[in-house]
């Protein structure tokens, strides 16, 4: 028998998380000795739509997208009609799925959020680094404002979208840096809550070098991605982010795709896989 | 012979390439379904470049389209989402593609910015215009009405003997309508004619008493009108729209004109060499997804690809 | 009555005066010659009446009717008809295209070109010329030079509608015409008078102006000086009332004998254009090329710069090979090169003076690690401007803000450059005024004086014989004979041209 | 007077927006801190806009710059964390950047192919590099040593009556070089002098015996060779290199070149004047932060304020 053939699309497999989920699903797929096709469209939905129809046409056994299935339901159909199953790897539930196998964005969002509030006193001036065009990050900026919303005393100094076309490092320093100069007291800025680490990880850079690094300014990103890791690490301003198990994720779809391709339905249409809250505390013992 | 060869080097690239997939796909690149697939996945670059050709067959160009194509697709959604019926998403979006258009054409002919300062000026406001409007979401969902989502997935069905043999996509479709519009434009009226006129040499142009400035307005507004073409295409197709998703056509569909331009003799665009632009594009997109070429090793070999494709033709054929 | 009659025109361009309270009338039927030096300020009256540039002050009347000129239409209108100074082709545009530019194009089915009745029309103009030889499918960039200016010339007979023409208006168009194809257009110009219509003719050609001229009005400095029958004077004075001085319309005599060592050299010459070229030029000596429209002149010079590579055959100069291998090579080794479309080839027209003078020479300029020093620059410069007497708003003026003439001498500067010992010249004096020509013609005997050898190519027949020694003569790009110039006459030479 | 505006509207405007922001954030804009803030962010691309000029005095540009300095970062970073000292990272860096550019200078000037084309190829091949070296992860961490990693942080300490007053960054220092540097070799050796007579006609200059494909190669180098050392001092800033952290530079530096040319006379770029583009950028983006100004806005903002700067300068100037 013919070793199975399975593809992997999605437009971001230039962020980390997403090359998380293609590693620990290929690990999987290595060992159940499947030929897998990785295929990055560089951040263009239409054309997951058209790799979709390129591997129907190919007649792959199974599918993995990273992406929002509703914006590739065309290609989903494609895939339906040939009887080809589709797996979402943190995409989102749908009809036009197998399943979809994902972390708590909800849960993830309001443990953060929560995080800030406690550890300012529920009071006090705080910086957000949103991203609304992406739904998954969208949805963590919705579930903090409604926590932050509930605090009466915590006032949002700025909701800032950075640049991600440099992978959003630079952009949210130069954005710190200039809300630092415009907010030059000390204690006016008690906390920067961010949707995901990169702009975390900015404004770490841009308080640490503007020497405002002792005002005990609150940082908290999500993702915990290496980078933010070390930084928790050091116990300066970045204190917490929220680790997802991305290759469990990856590893848990590809186990979703073993049982389909043995011809099991799947029941729940959206698999969660656990995740942590990362601190100085804990943050040695995770790898 | 030589000559034939630089002429139409780009093009023999384009028959190489498709040879070689054919040849290490035996069994599912040369096939009608997958020739309609690819035909699909490039219409929005197509009316994008074919509409791109306009301005520069001037020797403008327009780096506003893509954010213009994004604009579109906002623009309509959001009336969608308003309970607007979809004709009326449609010519809106279409009317602020010609108006974006105009005010490019406005930009750079009547107040004389360089084209490429003007766009990028205007990729910048349209961008952030569509971010604004649609507070930076995708619009998706029950929001986009299945009768402008189901564009994208229908098409004209191919009866063989009876049983239905193909289906020819609406986009493919609206892709060929655009380049014969465009073409019998360009190649056969005279306000077509005069924007060569224009292209091939401004001072005379002018000096013959074409009207420069106004012409220039106008080829400016259809290349909006096709980046809003492409963006409600695009739209439709992915059933949603988002502030950013045309922005990858820009490069794209400029790229497409200039590969089409090596392949003519004085190097102006022509807007079915603009069509081998594309195609060369789609076609190695397409193959070599089909030949499992890791992503990263893919995009360098596009670069290459392209650049020994045009080698050949415009060795010696350019000075500039 | 006159035709046409414009008085009180103005223009200055940001400061520098073009025109100045200037004057013009055109009687209808008679052909009306407007002379003056370079920059006097005809290209600029002409491109007022066509519409395409605005006076700032101009009172016209046609037919004693005051009238507007506001733009190009509404000059069409009125009858007016141009061929501007510089060739302004639409390379990529079809013969027939470029005829019509500017004009409505023949319809069919309300919106698409009728290309079978555009290219009648287009035939029907180039007949009225008599040239047949012209397809008016292929694309402009094909036609020799000289078709592309008859082609311009057709542009001009077209007539759309019922406007008809009354006034053709011919910037130099003989600039860049042969002997045998200015004689053709001078045919045209007798119909078109014939026929009713007026011609303003410009031209720095005083034997043609005398030849085919009724009228002529004299600009200097962007006023009219005078208008004449030109029955009633003569080159001397019109060259008089141009300049404001006395200038010979004639050649500076050798007075220097011909060096004996042999410079140049050419011996069966191949290249993508020439074919059998093989000549010698002593120091001192000046040989000229001629020929028919594309026989392959320039092609020559081409060749020795190292322009076109050599498909066989050897060039040498002063004895070394490598001197003609590329253009760099060639300058370095004292050669330099004027080439025949200052445009296109010559100058960087939005650049200034100074670095369109200076660009072969920087290396000379410039200190160690290629430091430039700007005050050797403006020096060098400053002395190649005044050698010329170039006229200008200074060398740090950009070179299309100059007239045809001066851009000439700004070519002929940078020629001049690092005392070249051996000059390449295609078409010299090419839109140069009488006055100027004169200073050109004593240069290249100044330089050829102190030991240079020359090589110019010319389409105008009596400039050759004045200024060269013995006559290269080129058939389809073959070399047929070289003839000595003594006592030859223009017509003699021109009858070598043919078989 | 017209004319002066006209010609120096671009820097009316420059200043006309630092005066905006002057009068709007009283307190923190027009401070010594901000300001050197302002010169720390714009270093990278202003080492790039810099160096993109020497093209673009040839009327040609690069696209590939920002895909370049990715890559440098990631040969930087690669050799580090495979234990290569500093020195040894940096100059590999370096030496893809002129190698780079060297190829693209080989693509545009000997084989003939467009600018835009060629490096469009190069685009997309030094990304595809940058991404298989690095496969597609960001190198952090450990793997950047301290020294290097130190630099964008480290700056030359001003006193003050015996007080730290300032530190000036040395990534404004290093910018500072490499503006000298490309203004004395663009504006007083032969070898700019040459590059503008290229710029200025091609064919001119290589009957004129500029050697024009040498030189061609050289500027492309250049280019390339500053989009490296903008890629460096990148990845210096945050401490990590990632395949895609230079993309954002290319579109910016060419639009500070352009905005630069309004300033200029006869439409050429001039390296001080695109250092006053790179400052229009930098300052919109710093001040409108300050500002609070909602992210969409801005967007807008800044698109419209660069093209009424523009305007302003260009009118009736260039023809095309
Ligand atoms: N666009 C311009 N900007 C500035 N000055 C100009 C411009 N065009 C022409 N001039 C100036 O106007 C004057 C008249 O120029 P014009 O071209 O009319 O001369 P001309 O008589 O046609 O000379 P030629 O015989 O050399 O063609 C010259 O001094 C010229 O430098
Ligand atoms: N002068 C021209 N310049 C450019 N293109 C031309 C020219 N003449 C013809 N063509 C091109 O060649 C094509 C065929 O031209 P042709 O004159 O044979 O037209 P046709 O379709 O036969 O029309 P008709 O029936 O009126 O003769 C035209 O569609 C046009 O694109
Ligand atoms: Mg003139
Ligand atoms: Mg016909």
């Amino acid at each position: 028998q013919a070793a199975s053939k399975v593809a992997v699309i999605t437009p971001y497999l230039a962020q980390p998380g997403t090359q998380f989920y293609v590693e620990g699903f290929k690990a999987a797929a290595e060992k159940n000795g499947w030929e897998t096709n990785i295929v990055d469209t560089a951040g263009d939905v239409a054309a997951v739509i058209s790799r979709l129809e390129d591997a129907v046409n190919q007649k792959v056994d199974a599918i993995v997208i990273n992406v929002d299935p509703q914006q590739v339901a065309a290609g989903l159909e494609v895939a339906r009609e040939a009887g080809i199953p589709v797996v979402g790897m943190d995409s989102g539930s749908d009809p036009l799925l197998a399943t979809n196998v994902t972390s708590n964005g909800y849960a993830m969002a309001a443990e953060t959020a929560v995080y800030v509030a406690n550890r300012i006193g529920g009071k006090g001036r705080v910086v957000m680094f949103v991203f609304d065009a992406f739904p998954p990050v969208q949805i963590r900026g919705v579930v903090a404002d409604a926590i932050f919303g509930n605090f009466p005393d915590i006032e949002i100094v700025d909701r800032v979208t950075p640049d991600v076309q440099d992978g959003g490092i630079a952009d949210s320093r130069a954005k710190m840096e200039a809300i630092l100069a415009a907010n030059p007291d000390k204690g006016s800025i008690a906390a920067v809550w961010a949707a995901w680490d990169q702009p975390a990880l900015g404004a770490l850079q841009a308080i640490e070098d503007a020497g405002r690094s002792d005002e005990g300014i609150v940082i908290v990103g999500m993702d915990a991605n290496p980078q933010a890791r070390d930084a928790i690490g050091t116990g300066g301003n970045f204190e917490a982010s929220m680790a997802q198990d991305f290759i469990g994720i990856g590893n848990k779809a590809a186990e979703m795709v073993g049982r389909l391709l043995k011809g099991e339905t799947i029941r729940e249409p959206v698999v969660y896989v656990p995740t942590t809250l990362v601190t100085s505390s804990n943050v040695a013992d995770l790898d | 012979m030589i000559s034939l060869f630089k002429r139409y080097g780009t093009l023999v690239g384009f028959i190489a390439i498709v040879a070689f997939f054919w040849f290490n796909l035996p069994d599912t690149f040369m096939t009608a379904r997958n020739w309609l697939n690819i035909s699909q996945q490039i219409s929005m670059l197509a009316v994008v470049a074919f509409t791109m050709t306009f301005v520069m067959v001037m020797g403008d160009f327009d780096l506003s389209v893509g954010s213009m194509a994004s604009l579109s697709g906002i623009t309509a959604a959001l009336l969608f989402s308003q309970g607007y019926p979809v004709a009326a998403g449609v010519a809106a979006a279409l009317a602020m593609g010609i108006l974006g258009g105009f005010f490019n054409g406005f930009l750079v002919s009547i107040l004389g910015i360089l084209p490429f300062v003007a766009t990028l000026g205007t990729l910048t406001m349209f961008s952030g215009l569509a971010f604004w409007l649609s507070d930076g979401k995708t619009i998706f969902g029950r929001d986009i009405p299945k009768t402008f989502s189901g564009f994208a997935r229908g098409g004209v069905d191919i009866e063989l003997a009876g049983t239905l043999a193909l289906k020819i996509p609406y986009l493919s479709i609206l892709a060929l309508l655009v380049l014969a519009a465009v073409w019998l434009v360009l190649e056969q009226t005279s306000f077509g004619r005069r924007l060569y006129a224009i292209g091939g040499n401004y001072e005379a142009a002018r000096l013959a008493g074409v009207k420069v400035r106004r012409l220039r307005m106008a080829a400016f507004a259809l290349t909006g009108f096709g980046a809003a073409i492409g963006g409600l295409m695009y739209a439709s197709r992915v059933a949603s729209a988002n502030p950013t998703q045309g922005s990858g056509l820009m490069l794209d569909a400029i790229a497409a004109v200039f590969l089409g331009m090596t392949m003519s003799e004085e190097g102006e665009p022509r807007v079915l060499a603009t069509l081998v632009g594309v195609l060369i594009l789609g076609v190695l997109d397409n193959g070599l997804t089909q030949m499992s070429v890791d992503s990263y090793i893919r995009e360098i070999l596009v670069g290459a690809i392209i650049l020994t494709a045009v080698a050949s033709s415009s060795v010696g054929k350019f000075r500039r | 009555m006159s035709f046409l009659e414009v008085a009180h025109v103005s223009k200055s361009y940001s400061g520098a005066i073009a025109l100045k309270d200037a004057r013009l009338d055109i009687a209808p039927g008679e052909v009306h010659a407007l002379m003056g030096e370079n920059g006097a300020g005809k290209s600029t009256i002409i491109k007022i009446l066509a519409g395409v540039t605005a006076a700032d002050s101009m009172a016209a009347t046609i037919d004693g009717k005051p009238v507007t000129i506001s733009d190009a239409q509404e000059s069409y209108r009125h009858g007016l008809r141009f061929i501007h100074q510089e060739l302004n082709i639409v390379p990529h545009l079809s013969v027939a295209e470029n005829i019509m530019l500017g004009l409505p194009y023949p319809r069919r089915f309300g919106a698409l070109v009728d290309w079978s009745k555009l290219n009648a029309m287009a035939r029907a103009a180039l007949d009225k010329l008599q040239v047949s030889h012209i397809d008016t499918r292929i694309k402009a960039a094909r036609l020799s030079t000289g078709d592309q200016m008859l082609m311009k010339i057709a542009a001009t007979l077209i007539s759309a509608g019922d406007n008809m023409a009354r006034l053709y208006v011919m910037d130099e168009p003989t600039a860049a015409l042969t002997g045998a194809e200015s004689r053709k257009l001078f045919q045209v110009i007798e119909e078109l008078k014939q026929s009713g219509a007026s011609i303003l003719y410009v031209s720095h050609r005083m034997n043609e102006v005398m030849e085919i001229c009724d009228r002529v009005t004299v600009f200097r400095d962007g006023q009219t000086i005078a208008t004449r029958n030109l029955s009633d004077t003569d080159k001397n004075e019109v060259i008089h009332l141009m300049t404001g001085r006395d200038v010979k319309d004639s050649y500076p005599p050798r007075r220097t004998a011909v060096g004996e060592e042999i410079l140049l050299e050419a011996k069966a010459l191949r290249t993508v254009q020439v074919r059998d070229v093989g000549f010698q030029v002593n120091r001192g000596e000046i040989l000229g090329i001629a020929g028919l429209a594309d026989a392959g002149q320039s092609a020559v010079l081409l060749a020795l710069l190292g322009v076109d590579r050599m498909q066989a055959g050897q060039v040498t100069i002063h004895g070394s090979p490598v001197a003609a291998k590329n253009p760099s090579a060639a300058w370095r080794n004292h050669v330099a090169y004027i080439p025949r479309e200052r445009r296109r080839e010559g100058l960087m027209l939005q650049r200034r003076i100074v670095d369109n003078i200076n660009l072969p020479h920087l290396q000379k300029l410039s200190f160690a690690a290629g430091l430039l020093s700007r005050r050797r620059e403006r020096r060098f410069a400053d002395a190649l401007g005044k050698k010329v007497r170039l006229k200008s708003g200074g060398m740090n003026q950009a070179c299309y803000q100059l007239s045809g003439g001066n851009q000439q001498k700004v070519v002929f500067a940078r020629a001049l450059g690092d005392a070249p010992e051996l000059l390449l010249l295609d078409e010299p004096t090419r839109g140069v005024d009488v006055g100027a020509k004169f200073d050109i013609y004593t240069l290249i005997r100044e330089r050829s004086a102190e030991g240079a050898a020359v090589v110019m190519t010319s389409s105008d027949l009596p400039e050759l014989i004045g200024m060269c020694d013995r006559i290269l003569i080129m058939r389809e790009g073959a070399q047929h004979s070289i003839i000595e110039t003594d006592g030859l006459s223009p017509a003699d030479l021109l009858a070598k041209f043919y078989d």
